[in-house]
């Protein structure tokens, strides 16, 4: 008797699920990938998402992409690799573990299956909370008549005592006044560094020493000197970011080097 | 008359009573549609004022009226009470219908931000459309959040506070059922066994825990 | 909510308790994108409720306010308090370097104080604009001194206290002369023999001492 209603209920749920197989069949548009349709059929099961038979499962989804291919519904390639995914991890979990194979267990392979469609249904159930709250303009209001904010520029204009004493300097020497510069009788520029050394290491085939560049006439005079040898640097370091010449420098303070690059 | 100007300049630090700091800011949220944060109410308030403070009081005041004093994020709002929803069928606002795929994917960046396209898509198990989350960020529920530091820098998603308005919500950490999930584990990237500890280095979850409280700081 | 709602219909004659109506009405009031009539708001609330009493409370709830209630023809709002009006403002402020002629202006009414516009504008060899001796004025960094005992009576101008607290001064004298320009590099060249500094201008010292003596009087 007891066996009978037993009986009689897998029946029931056999049916139920054929349809529902059905049902997921003539929809397939309507779901929203493989997992989706996993976590339709494990519904069926009527269990805790984490204690779901996955090998079940993965019969049950077996067969749905069977039954669609007999009613060829073309179905999406991630269906069918999911499919075979299933297939292989039900192999996995039939077949007794293999020691000599790496990798993660068909224990494992379920574990993470079932993690993912208890995870899935629970965004599903706080989508759900979420879309059900009191929200705005529907259930709760904001201002109808909301005031602009008015921006208004306000200019502060201001000046320090070094503008006043400029200023007053320019109006008392008007007459003999010019614009503050530097005397640059004692500066070589870089650009003449650059003009004078473009044309001095096409004969720098070998190693020379950086400040045989600087100009005659400007060693004499410290002042000359720093300005001629800080731009026959620089003018250095631009020639050689062009490559057109070689730097080299024994060790910190040593004489710099340089010769033409090919 | 300089002495009055002094005068003047030492009172400019010198702010109004808290009572009239408190109808201040009630002036200011009246006349918003939008929260307004702490920061711009201080900006437009004389000086000194302390708008956290007045906020406080003006919360208090407003408990159980018609209107109340809701927090989204860092900012204020005045809203109706909810329970009055009903006498406002005229200003009903008909938002857009969302698709089943574009709640599913805003409820995933609520609860998982900042997360990825991909992470996305690995738990609905199907890939994204460009449209549904075109139409999250036109919506201006969802933002860029900062690129994850894993390889191909992906960018990452998160929810603004116009998502937390729109909820009716003070924070991400308010969201339904946020806590039973996260202790339910099911929060967790957690990576296909075989395929190594990847998604769970510890850097991630720093920039996980950053980019939550990133919701509150702008 | 349904439940509510049926709750009132069942409660068809019944009005709502006065505070309940009072909260209503503030919330339609807020939520309104228009003023809204007595009748407007009768018709909106449950059966039985007296709007117009309502208002009588609302109204005084909100008196002293941030936000006040208010009639609009036959219909009524919720407007800020006028007082607070300056809060919908936001002032930007920029700041910009005071033009050449006003620094110019400024620098000689600062060195031959007391002085009069005639003689500003033979210093400057230009003549000098209202708006620049205006724009000085209304910065309080320069007033009108005593006229002058030359025909006319000319008025002159002097700096202000506020003037030598922003330029850190404590006097007028504290000003450095031409030599000092010089010596900090300030300017080029030797100025022609005879153009020497005009401060000590034997015939223009008396009027000035008296001129800044005048400044630390008030």
């Amino acid at each position: 008797m007891a066996e009978d209603t037993d009986e009689f209920q897998e029946d029931q749920v056999s049916v139920a699920e054929r349809m529902a197989a059905e049902a997921l069949i003539v929809d397939v548009d309507g779901f929203e990938g493989p997992l989706d349709v996993l976590l339709m059929l494990s519904r069926t099961q009527k269990v805790d998402l984490r204690k779901i038979s996955v090998l079940q499962l993965a019969q049950q989804y077996l067969a749905f992409v069977e039954q669609a291919k007999q009613l060829r519904i073309e179905l999406a390639a991630d269906y069918l690799v999911m499919a075979a995914w299933l297939a292989f991890l039900k192999s996995r979990l039939l077949l007794p573990p293999d020691p000599t194979e790496e990798g993660p267990s068909g224990e494992e392979l379920a574990a993470h299956l079932a993690f993912q469609l208890e995870r899935l249904q629970a965004m599903r159930d706080v989508a759900a909370k979420l879309m059900a709250r009191d929200r705005l303009q529907r259930d709760f209001f904001a201002r109808g008549v909301p005031e602009d904010v008015m921006r208004t520029r306000k200019v502060n204009y201001t000046a320090n005592l070094l503008d006043l004493m400029q200023g007053y300097a320019r109006i008392r020497t008007r007459d003999e006044f010019r614009p503050f510069v530097m005397d640059r009788d004692a500066v070589f520029t870089m650009e003449q560094a650059l003009d004078r050394m473009r044309g001095l290491i096409g004969f720098a085939g070998s190693w020379t020493d950086l400040s045989s560049y600087v100009p005659e006439g400007w060693d004499a005079d410290p002042g000359r000197r720093r300005s001629a040898t800080a731009s026959t640097f620089a003018a250095a370091l631009e020639l050689a970011k062009e490559g057109k010449v070689e730097l080299r420098q024994t060790e910190t303070f040593a004489p710099i080097q340089l010769r033409k690059k090919d | 008359m300089s002495e009055q100007i002094e005068e003047e300049e030492e009172s400019l630090f010198e702010a109004p009573p808290i009572a009239d700091q408190e109808r201040m800011v009630e002036a200011i949220l009246f006349a918003s549609a939008e929260p307004v944060s702490v920061k711009e109410l201080n900006d437009r308030m004389p000086h000194g004022s302390d708008a956290a403070e007045a906020l406080v009081h003006l919360r208090k005041r407003y408990e159980g009226r018609g209107v109340r004093v809701v927090k989204v994020g860092d900012a204020w709002a005045i809203r109706t009470a909810p329970d009055l929803g009903f006498l406002m069928q005229k200003e009903v606002v008909e938002t857009r219908k969302l698709s089943r795929a574009a709640i599913e994917t805003l409820a995933i960046i609520a609860y998982h931000q900042p997360v990825t396209r991909a992470e996305i898509e690995e738990i609905r198990g199907v890939s994204v459309s460009r449209g549904t989350v075109d139409q999250l960020l036109e919506m201006e529920w969802i933002r860029f959040g900062r690129r994850k530091m894993t390889p191909g820098r992906p960018v990452t998603f998160v929810v603004t506070q116009n998502f937390l308005d729109h909820f009716g919500l003070e924070s991400a950490r308010d969201l339904p059922g946020l806590k039973e999930l996260r202790s339910a584990g099911l929060l967790e990237s957690r990576p296909p066994p075989g395929l190594g500890p990847q998604l769970t280095d510890p850097e991630e979850e720093d920039e996980a825990t950053e980019g939550q409280s990133e919701l509150f700081e702008d």
